[in-house]
């Protein structure tokens, strides 16, 4: 196939498809619309199980076990990310040469690396109150550790960051999870139900029972893999050379 | 004004679909196409949250409103978007994966070019 | 007014998304990615989604970039081997 | 209806739109830049959408692009030095233009809303959003002069 | 290590740690005790890295 044949199949498809998509569009409830039947019923069981933030309460209460394939989906991808990148036979690790900065980058870099850790333990830990939850929060303290990739150099953030811990936890969070699903199962009632704590006073860290159980494990897995997935990459991108380039290299 | 914005939403989220698929399609580049995938995505989103919209509403969040003094918008189309925002940028980056490898064993990421060396 | 603002936020997204597309060099491509991550963000702050707003910047202002930047400079750099080696 | 909505929109619309044509056209160099201004003009505007709204958790997201934004322009400042290095784009005028927004949206939302803690996290906000974007600025200007492969 | 360093060392953390916790009590909206408790876990593990940080830096 040409790609001038392709270009011409792409419009025509194209062209159907969107003609299909404005009449759906037409046809859709009204932008805005009053009525949400299952909005309101999700922020009424959220408020009946003490839980401020109802998106929370949707994610890791009333439809945590979607939330638990979504986790699978996460783990697999970093499990393939692993698999894809790691270093082949004909590869060998070269560590870079160590890289000059210029100080205010290196400052701002040691500043801000604490600062944002916090504040995505902050995002994390009030998930259920305050928008935020476990997946941003988590993200938010995985991309603060490479900091030190950008301030100073790929060695020093490798001192920091020993990836076969992360690798570990990652696991152990993600069968936290597992495992407290399954205590609600033990104890009477469904997997993931959320029977298994007290429901406590509302707008407190300790408010809605297991999701700011759930939520911490949540927010552990998350940026445990994606500080291994962005090493994965690291690696590749800066450490990993190919046999074949040896004797380009100096 | 009013009768725009009740579709607008929609459109905004065919358009960014359309386009995102036309950079797939028209490719040269497999992480330029990882990135067009990227921006259909996105439509996606925008769909779920215009879908989930209320007049005058405003976040299903009470840790500084009081429970009912305000309308509220749809949490669950919500729910659905933050979890896939997170999940899509790893499957990305598992698309990423597979381009560089693509690249180390065949020495282009270009979609043409690595049709012509399958023969 | 308040609709105004989600028009102003809707217009930004999808030329935002056109100029993605449109821009065929990856590490150009990325920029406008990230400018297009804003641009999702503010629109979901206006839809009164902070929660996915939250995520959506977490993912789109940094860890995206790094992401395809170091993809890039993975394939750059094969691809200059490649040709030191054949030659 | 209150006129902290109107005026995000104006700072929206301005900041998105000479961003996004900055950032889609031009030299490398341009682009970048573009991308730094993004985030030092979105940030004010979603400072202004928490107040319009009346809600003090959507100042969350405005910390985040505070923190997480430069992170962005530093990452393409690290990754491509090598082609910026003869461009060494400054862009001191627009920077500093985006510092002054800035600075004002935050003087002001400060004095609305009085002394407090909910005040003290609009500094940091600030404090972070400016000094994050004043030294990745200096970054792009030849932050990186030995990056080789590193 | 001799004492003066190490007692540097501590000096360096608990300072770090002083700090994050001020910002932590910034970010929150009502403070009580649970909340102090998870806000100085925390930020014990952000003095805590970003010693490391600095010492990583330095060690080159």
């Amino acid at each position: 196939m040409t790609p001038r044949v392709r270009l011409w199949l792409v419009c025509l498809g194209g062209g159907g498809l969107a003609a299909l998509l404005v009449a759906a569009c037409l046809r859709l409830p009204a932008f805005g619309g009053l009525w949400h039947p299952y909005g309101d019923r999700a922020v009424r069981t959220s408020l009946a199980r003490h839980t401020a933030n109802t998106v929370a309460s949707v994610n890791f209460d009333q439809r945590a076990f979607d939330t638990m394939g979504e986790m699978t989906i996460l783990f697999g991808a970093v499990l393939g990310c692993v698999v894809l990148l790691r270093q082949a036979r004909d590869e060998h690790r070269d560590p870079p040469e160590p890289c000059e900065v210029v100080p205010p980058v290196r400052r701002y870099a040691l500043i801000v690396l604490p600062v944002a850790l916090v504040t995505g333990l902050y995002v994390i830990a009030h998930g259920q109150l305050s928008p935020g939850g476990g997946f941003q929060g988590g993200v938010v303290a995985a991309t603060s550790l490479h900091l030190m990739y950008l301030g100073a150099d790929y060695a020093a953030l490798e001192r920091i960051r020993p990836v076969e811990a992360y690798e570990v936890t990652d696991a152990l969070s993600a069968s936290a999870y597992l495992l407290l699903g399954l205590a609600g199962v033990l104890t009477g009632t469904a997997f993931l139900a959320n029977t298994l704590l007290p429901y406590g006073t509302f707008n407190t860290l300790s408010s809605g029972g297991t999701v700011p159980l759930l939520n911490a494990a949540i927010g552990v897995e998350v940026a445990c893999a994606v500080v291994v997935l962005l090493a994965r990459f690291l690696d590749q991108a800066v450490e990993i050379e190919e046999a074949k380039g040896e004797m380009s290299a100096p | 004004m009013s009768s725009v914005l009740h579709v607008l939403p929609y459109l905004v989220a065919a358009w960014g679909f359309l386009a995102g698929c036309y950079g797939l399609a028209t490719s040269r580049n497999l992480i330029h196409a990882v990135g067009c995938l990227a921006g259909c995505q996105s439509a996606t989103y925008i769909l779920l949250l215009a879908v989930g919209y209320r007049d005058g509403g405003t976040a299903p969040v009470f840790s500084d409103i009081r429970p009912g003094s305000r309308p509220v918008v749809d949490p669950v189309v919500q729910a659905l978007t933050l979890t896939d925002i997170v999940v899509g940028a790893t499957v990305t980056a598992l698309l990423l994966a597979l381009t560089v490898q693509i690249a180390k064993r065949h020495g282009t990421v270009d979609p043409d070019e690595l049709r012509e060396l399958r023969g | 007014m308040a609709d105004a603002v989600i028009v102003v936020a809707l217009l930004a997204v999808a030329v935002a998304a056109t100029a993605a597309v449109v821009n065929r060099d990856p590490a150009r491509q990325a920029l406008v990615l990230a400018v297009l991550g804003t641009a999702l963000a503010v629109l979901f702050t206006v839809l009164q989604a902070p929660d996915v707003g939250l995520s959506q910047l977490a993912v789109g202002s940094a860890l995206t970039p790094l992401l395809i930047m170091l993809s890039v400079r993975k394939v750059r750099r094969r691809s200059a081997h490649g040709k030191d080696g054949t030659q | 209806m209150n006129g902290w909505i109107p005026a995000a929109t104006v700072v929206l619309a301005g900041g998105l739109g000479t961003t996004l044509w900055g950032v889609s056209t031009g030299g490398l160099g341009r682009r970048v830049i573009a991308q730094n201004l993004s985030t030092a003009l979105v940030c004010p505007g979603l400072l202004l959408l928490a107040q319009g709204y009346g809600r003090t958790s959507y100042v969350d997201l405005a910390l985040l692009l505070a923190l997480l934004g430069p992170v962005g322009t530093l990452v393409f400042a690290r990754l491509l030095a090598d082609d910026l290095a003869e461009e060494n784009p400054a862009g001191w005028g627009p920077t500093w233009a985006a510092v002054t927004v800035g600075v004002v949206v935050v003087l002001v939302l400060c004095a609305v809303t009085g002394p407090g803690r909910a005040m003290v996290k609009l500094l940091i906000v600030g404090a972070l959003l400016i000094g994050g974007n004043l030294l990745a600025s200096r970054a792009l200007s030849g932050g990186f002069p030995g990056v080789g492969r590193g | 290590m001799n004492p003066r360093r190490t007692l540097l060392a501590v000096g360096g953390v608990l300072a770090w740690w002083a700090a994050l916790v001020v910002l932590w009590l910034m970010l929150i909206s009502t403070v009580y005790t649970l909340e102090w408790v998870v806000g100085a876990g925390a930020a014990g593990v952000g003095a805590l890295v970003a010693r490391a940080g600095r010492q990583a830096v330095k060690r080159r």
